[in-house]
């Protein structure tokens, strides 16, 4: 989230697409009709399903599943050619007038540098043009037609309210309807927040969706103020801090990244990733990326890390590909990988097409489970019939089961979506004999490096070189981990007078005090200053608002710098005075940056200096056209790779050109002959993904698998409420009760006829729950071209009933 | 934002209200407490309410209730009716509105209304098996509950359950035990969005308009509260999108009153009754001592020989 | 309630939360206290004063009545958490008492923490049924180990399944781990052995993740953030 | 001819004084087992009808035990009343007599036997409270049915159950005050009670109130 859930209440519009916060985070929903009770914000949902948000929504519209780039660059399209933007913002805070280079062009949904054999773009054409000052060449009056201002208003012209009707199934009237209420948005004194969450992300194009809804708050100016923002709404509790912390093949602590094998040194990996910045006065954060990364290898390696042996780079592992979880179960399917371990985690139901997970742990040599509970990836082995069709004789892996103690019995902090650090202090006793997952681990690891100095063997020299200096090495405090993380100074830190201004050991206070010579260490530059000098942050319990605009600053620590919503510089305007009262937020008082929240932004800069707001960028400003991405530096419409259509925008396109689809999978996705229907999986509010199954309350209140089906398939297929159906993709079947409802309608799509179902996937084989087979037995094997998330949300079956109980 | 109750304390708290407080009792004739504390209300703000069913484990949880795990069958209540472990339960209709044309989904917390003129009591024969405080919340006292389910038959919500363990009737405290304490009630707490909230009555009547307001300014210009007269009012109301239409809320009562056949069982027969046994018993008591025992003379035996001799 | 738009109010308000219930336990009275008064300014609208009475604030003490149970929370222990599940991370007090036969703490009630700013003391279905979470009959409350081609999982002692784990690890490093690639560049990977890092785990727990599994070699290392 | 008023087991015997067997001793039974639910069932049922009787449960063991007892009486009742219903509803029927004997019931309040046509086994009183008991009975045991929360309570709706509670109170009271009436009849008339007891009736009681009974008993050996 670039703002945080207490600001939604600073909304004038809310926008749900791609999420149903109502249904998977109703106390974070609870800012949403805040907002409408308190200030008559007006609240649009866009959904295939009129689902829980919906419900509670002022305006509704449908869509068909995997179609939301057609939508969103409908509105974007409407947007432009209504001139409804905020032109200030737009010209100065995005790349709007910013040049691409000679030879970029986009011609039948496919951009320059398209390589069909790799499936893939080279990204050349599509950079800016530079001045000889090293600069972006910049065209403010917008007329340059290779201006990213004319690039766009020619590439979503296509995408009018008839075509968004056409692609995506929703009526023209109430696609307008959702365009107008967006456009409201585009004065200063009126801002609108985006809610969006796995409906966006897990398609092969998610990125791109994500795109859409960036740019159409850019247009509305509504980045960085109050009420606005691009909220993702995170899944786990901690999935913010665990992706922060990296546990990602591809990632290091705070964004830096792993090394790869094209980098043999630290200056081979440091120097490809230190952005200069392309536009004058800029600061572009990423300077400092080198005293992150040694600070980082500084904890990681501790006294082993010394400017001789490049701060231990050596010992970390290189990558030779990203090995994400797609590829992870591709390459356990190939009979690669010996042995897993499952932290909390339940692959058998949450990794796509079931049918091959399970048979990719049956491959394994050994998988453990650390969970309180037990998971139904560690019973994979076990036959359950139809729900689990496994024959234990046949599996050779070895299973381990360990018990791990409850969230209520350890105590350490969450960082919630808000990007929000909170501590939790332990409540009972661990459970029988559950241990906690820092003494497992450390466990393991005491036990593995005991083996090799007894026993010898490969790769010793990395794994003795890791740091374990802690008051009880098989049991680290959670007070030390959190301080380990925040960072400290190794020796006195001087400043340019050579006075001390960090005295050796002490907790380092900012980011900003970290340094690139091996003088300080700290895990992950984003949360320092979080367990800073003055104690423990996370702990902060002052609840109290000065501001009164619901941003609780000294409520735990916000990273980076405790700062609520990003790039708040943005919500004053170039002299630095907030677009409007309504919306006062973060401005220059004449000698410092301040206000309601932490500036993000060196406080020191006057606005003269024209320091741009976005200063993760090298541009120092917004990206409306960003190169960076896999898949063009605009969106493209690009059906599911299962579409019960072929695209209609543009013919040639199959799914997302440059998404990465293994050989097998290619071979088992289904056509719209044999799979006439659109099928999309969600959450229930009434469970948390695969856990609440065994948790009695939460079974009682939903107890069993159903397909939600609509009034006029179940019609056409002659089911009946509460009787049983089957349903089945090509790569797998799973059977459930029938919910006939009106919330579902068919879909008019160019003219012919589209039927939607909706498949919760909070069911499985071990629990209280009724036994239901995961469904993921029939979702495709297929990611998003740039982050690698699964296309769970868009894909064909067929359904029909069956015998069984009818209700 | 409505008021926040304060944290609850983990240390033993005198009940704030209790026996000398009661205002009814049933089957026993008392005289109501002076002093009434003022009434307390929940108020259900269906257009709030996402029906997560929060309320419904929250009320679980609190009140150390263990529900069955059952079926689906073909919709999103469940379990499919209150029962004697569940004291309420979201009801979900999907509305198709004829002036709109939109779909609405409308969701009800059931549960006791907690009647100001309550049914169950009235028609309990068990003294003081169902009370009702003088700040309105009615309750049931297990101890004294026989579990003839006559309290069935005089809500006319129709929410009491009797149990088939124990054979005690059960229903929503309005947690009686947490508002002694200075809490609202377990589900009031647990509401993400605040559709429940609760205080006082004025207070949650004067909250409510707030709310409809509101709600005329989104074009439902029916909107409305929820307070029946037909029962003196109840302590637990609600904010109704349509309120000129309960029913499409999951058969809400569109004009609740104890049942009449209720009344004339609970009032007329009652009296009426015993006074036709008494003098039936005392008409026999009368004439006997008026016209004396019928007694069988000597003529009649020798008749009787007489014809039998013959 | 005006007032209430800026502060939520509360016990612990404007204090450190410190270890466990403990310190948190000392000074709870005196914050509970200075949270009534709060509460009283806050509500300041008139309305709060009767709400204070109804809602039982008054002075007068009373006996409990037959119909009202005894409070449920009197003599146990709170401390301050967080919920497990989603990412709103909502506020939860959690609160416990020892279990005679275990001789551990153990948990009686959890709601939501009022003075948390998001939630504000709210909790869905899932977090408001929490209890059943750590009390499942799922919960496995000892190591278990399933032997190769076995039918069933059998108790076995902490030793034997760490120790079993370590071997089997080692046995696959030194199998497979590459410490220099064809070009000759030092690369330390252990391509063969994955590990899927929880993302309802702490931050410190993330950490220590990072550590073991890196520090080892792994490339095959993911969490929820795709999933 | 065929005897009309005569049921099986009646019978004359003479000597110094005549006797008549009224009541073959599985009648007795049967009758005693009948009016001793009825009168359980009556104080139950009262106990549980007004508050001011709901002491009345301490004979039962309690409100709970009374709640549960009471049905479980009624069965007995509707099948001990069947007994008796099946042995005498033939000897119930009415006849045109019994309007004539209705007609002159002030003669019959004020013991002017004289004054009325002779009377068979039973007269027009006796065979009104076996009616009309006849149908009470039916009314309370379907009505009592419909309200047997324990078991039946989920088979009817709220509507019906209510119904149903009304139907019982009204029935149960007017049962109670045919019993009355029954009871005090067989104190009043005076050698009545014998009959239930030794099942037998002295000739001049029989000649008395049932002589058209006595004649077809003598004229019939």
């Amino acid at each position: 989230m670039t703002n945080s859930w207490t600001d939604i209440k600073n909304a004038d519009v809310v926008w749900i697409m791609g999420g149903n916060a109502a249904e998977a985070h109703p106390c974070g929903f609870k800012w949403v009709t805040e907002a409408k009770a308190e200030r008559g914000a007006r609240l649009m949902v866009v959904d295939p399903r009129f689902n829980r948000s919906a419900a509670m929504a002022d305006h509704y519209s449908p869509i068909r599943s995997g179609t939301d780039i057609a939508f969103l660059s409908g509105v974007i399209n409407y947007l432009l050619t209504n001139d409804k933007i905020q032109h200030d913002y737009v010209k100065n805070y995005t790349n709007v007038s910013f040049l691409v280079k000679e030879g970029f062009g986009f011609e039948d949904g496919l951009f320059t540098g398209y390589n069909e054999t790799s499936r893939s773009y080279d990204k050349a054409t599509w950079q800016y043009e530079m001045g000889p000052d090293g600069f972006v060449v910049k065209d403010e009056t917008l007329s340059h037609p290779r201006s990213v201002y004319q690039i766009m208003k020619k590439h979503f012209s296509i995408y009018t309210p008839e075509m968004v009707e056409r692609v995506t199934g929703s009526p023209k009237d109430k696609f307008l309807k959702v365009a107008e209420w967006a456009a409201s948005c585009s004065t200063k004194d009126r801002t609108m927040t985006i809610m969006y969450a796995l409906g966006w992300t897990q398609h092969s194009h998610g990125a791109q969706n994500i795109r859409c809804a960036a740019m159409i708050q850019l247009l509305l100016g509504n980045i960085g103020v109050p009420g606005g923002g691009i909220n993702a709404l995170r899944g786990h509790s901690n999935v913010q801090g665990i992706t922060d912390i990296g546990t990602l093949t591809a990632s290091l602590p705070g964004y830096l990244a792993m090394p790869i094998d094209g980098e043999p040194t630290l200056e081979s990996h440091l120097t490809k990733r230190q952005f200069k910045p392309i536009q004058a006065n800029q600061t572009s954060y990423w300077q400092n990326y080198r005293k992150f990364y040694v600070s980082f290898l500084k904890s990681m390696y501790g006294a082993k890390a010394t400017k001789e042996n490049d701060f231990g780079y050596q010992y970390m592992p290189k990558l030779d590909l990203a090995y994400d979880v797609l590829r992870m179960f591709d390459l356990m399917h190939q009979g690669k990988t010996s042995g897993l371990i499952c932290q909390g985690f339940n692959p058998l139901m949450s990794v796509s097409h079931a049918a091959k997970t399970r048979a990719a742990l049956s491959k394994l040599k050994f998988l453990v489970s650390m969970d309180p509970i037990e998971t139904d990836t560690a019973r994979f082995w076990e036959n359950h019939g139809e729900f689990n069709p496994s024959d234990p004789a046949k599996i050779q892996t070895e299973v381990f089961m360990l018990p791990v103690t409850s969230f209520l019995e350890e105590e350490g902090s969450f960082t919630n979506s808000s990007r929000c650090v909170m501590w939790k202090w332990p409540a009972a006793d661990p459970y029988a004999e559950s241990r906690k997952d820092v003494e497992i681990l450390s466990d393991l690891f005491i036990r593995i490096k005991k083996l090799y100095e007894k026993d010898g063997g490969k790769g010793v020299e990395p794994l003795m070189a890791v740091d374990w200096n802690y008051k009880n090495p098989h049991d680290p405090s959670a007070d030390e981990l959190a301080k380990e993380l925040n960072g400290k100074a190794l020796v006195d830190l001087t400043d340019a007078e050579g006075k001390v201004t960090r005295a050796a050991g002490q907790q380092l206070a900012s980011f900003g005090e970290m340094r690139d010579d091996g003088t300080t260490d700290g895990v992950q530059w984003i949360y320092t200053g979080f367990y800073g000098p003055n104690g423990n942050f996370a702990q902060r319990r002052d609840n109290s608002d000065p501001s009164g605009m619901n941003v609780f600053g000294s409520w735990g620590f916000s990273w980076p710098a405790n700062r609520r919503i990003l790039y708040n510089r943005a919500s004053a305007d170039m002299q630095g005075k907030p677009w409007s009262d309504a919306k006062k937020y973060v401005l220059w008082d004449g000698k410092r940056w301040g206000g309601a929240d932490v500036p993000d932004f060196v406080p020191t800069i006057p606005p003269e200096r024209g320091t741009m707001p976005f200063i993760m960028n090298p541009e120092g400003v917004s990206r409306l056209f960003a190169a960076p991405m896999a898949d063009g530096p605009l969106p493209v419409h690009m059906e599911p790779f299962e579409s019960p259509v072929a695209n209609l925008v543009f013919p040639k396109l199959k799914g997302n050109p440059v998404a990465r689809v293994f050989k097998n999978d290619m071979e088992v996705f289904g056509n719209a002959k044999d799979f006439p229907i659109v099928a999309t999986t969600y959450r229930l509010v009434e469970h948390f993904h695969f856990w609440t199954k065994g948790v009695q309350k939460n079974a009682v209140t939903q107890p069993e698998f159903f397909v939600e089906i609509s009034e006029e398939l179940a019609r056409e297929k002659g089911i009946k409420k509460g009787g049983m159906v089957r349903v089945w993709s090509n790569r797998g079947e799973v059977k459930g009760k029938a919910v006939v409802t009106k919330r579902l309608k068919p879909f008019q799509i160019d003219g012919k006829t589209v039927h939607q179902i909706g498949l919760p996937l909070n069911f499985g084989f071990i629990g209280e729950t009724k036994k239901a087979a995961p469904i993921n037995s029939l979702t495709p094997f297929v990611g998003d071209a740039n982050a690698q998330t699964p296309e769970f949300k868009a894909f064909l079956v067929n359904v029909e009933p069956i015998a069984g109980p009818v209700a | 934002m409505f008021t926040i109750i304060p944290n609850p304390q983990a240390k033993p708290i005198d009940a704030k209200f209790g026996d000398k407080d009661l205002i009814r009792r049933s089957a026993s004739s008392i005289t109501p407490v002076a002093q009434r504390q003022p009434e307390v209300a929940k108020l259900i703000d269906v257009s709030k309410c996402i029906g997560c069913k929060a309320c419904q484990v929250a009320c679980l949880e609190w009140n150390n209730l263990t529900e069955e795990v059952g079926v689906n069958v073909g919709v999103y209540d469940n379990p499919h009716d209150l029962t004697p472990n569940t004291w309420t339960l979201m009801r979900y209709t999907e509305y198709e509105n004829p002036e709109s044309g939109n779909l609405e989904w409308l969701i009800r917390k059931d549960g006791c209304m907690h009647c100001e003129d309550p049914g169950c009591l009235k028609a309990c024969p068990a003294p003081g098996a169902i009370v009702q405080y003088s700040n309105g919340i009615v309750d049931f006292v297990k101890a004294n509950c026989i579990g003839c389910g006559y309290c069935i038959k005089g809500c006319p919500f129709n929410i009491p359950r009797i149990s088939k363990v124990d054979n005690k009737a059960y229903k929503c405290t309005l947690c009686s035990d947490r508002v002694a304490v200075g809490q609202g009630p377990a589900c009031q707490k647990a509401c993400p969005t605040q559709a429940i909230v609760f205080g006082t009555k004025d207070e949650m009547k004067k909250w409510a308009e707030k709310r409809i307001t509101d709600l005329k300014s989104r074009g439902f210009k029916n909107a409305g509260l929820y307070d029946p007269p037909g029962v003196q009012g109840t302590h637990v109301m609600y904010v109704l999108q349509h309120a000129d239409k309960p029913n499409i809320y999951a058969g809400l009562a569109d004009n609740p009153r104890i049942s009449p056949i209720v009344e004339l069982w609970k009032g007329g027969t009652k009296y009426a009754g015993l006074a036709l046994i008494g003098l039936t018993a005392a008409f026999g008591f009368l004439h006997h001592i008026v016209a004396g025992p019928n007694r069988v003379t000597d003529h009649d035996e020798q008749e009787a020989k007489r014809l039998a001799g013959k | 309630m005006e007032a209430f738009e800026n502060t939520v109010v509360s016990t612990n308000s404007k204090l450190f939360g410190t270890s466990r219930g403990a310190g948190y336990q000392r000074k709870q009275p005196m914050n509970m206290e200075l949270s009534r008064r709060q509460f009283l300014r806050a509500g300041g609208a008139g309305i709060a004063g009767t709400t204070l009475c109804a809602l039982g604030f008054g002075e007068a003490e009373v006996a409990h009545a037959a119909s009202i149970r005894s409070y449920k929370l009197a003599m146990t222990k709170e401390a301050r958490t967080s919920c497990p599940y989603c990412a709103v991370c909502c506020g939860m007090i959690a609160f416990a008492a020892k279990n005679a036969q275990t001789n551990k703490m153990e948990i009686t009630h959890i709601e939501g923490d009022s003075d948390h700013p998001v939630n504000r003391g709210t909790l869905c279905p899932k977090g408001a049924g929490a209890i059943d979470y750590v009390k499942a009959k799922t919960r496995v409350s000892q190591p278990m180990y399933r032997k190769a081609g076995g039918d069933k999982f059998e108790a076995v002692s902490w030793d034997f399944a760490m120790d079993r784990i370590a071997k089997l690890m080692k046995d696959d490093r030194d199998a497979n781990f590459i410490e220099k690639n064809k070009d000759g560049v030092t690369v330390n990977r252990w391509p063969t052995t994955a590990f899927l890092s929880g993302s309802s785990c702490t931050n410190e727990t993330g950490w220590i993740t990072w550590k073991v599994t890196r520090g080892m070699g792994l490339p095959q290392v993911e969490n929820q953030a795709r999933i | 001819m065929a005897s009309t008023e005569v049921a099986p087991g009646d019978a004359v015997h003479r000597g110094p004084q005549v006797t008549v067997d009224r009541y073959t001793r599985g009648a007795r039974i049967n009758h005693w087992i009948t009016a001793g639910s009825l009168v359980l069932l009556a104080i139950s049922g009262l106990a549980l009808f007004h508050p001011s009787l709901y002491w009345l449960t301490g004979l039962f063991g309690g409100g709970p035990n009374t709640r549960a007892i009471h049905p479980w009486i009624g069965v007995v009742l509707f099948f001990g009343f069947l007994g008796l219903f099946i042995r005498f509803w033939k000897l119930n029927l009415w006849e045109r007599t019994d309007n004539v004997w209705l007609k002159k019931i002030k003669d019959v309040v004020t013991s002017n036997e004289e004054n009325l046509p002779e009377v068979g086994k039973y007269n027009a009183g006796q065979k009104l409270v076996f009616w009309s008991m006849s149908i009470l009975i039916i009314l309370l045991i379907t009505s009592g049915l419909v309200i047997w929360e324990q078991y039946f309570g989920q088979y009817f709706t709220v509507e019906q159950r209510r119904l149903a509670v009304l139907i019982h109170a009204l029935a149960a009271v007017a049962a109670i005050c045919v019993w009355i009436v029954h009871v005090y009849a067989a104190i009043w008339v005076r050698g009545t009670i014998s009959a239930m007891t030794q099942g037998r009736v002295t000739g001049g009681w029989a000649w008395r109130h049932h002589r058209k009974w006595l004649r077809e008993l003598v004229s019939g050996k």
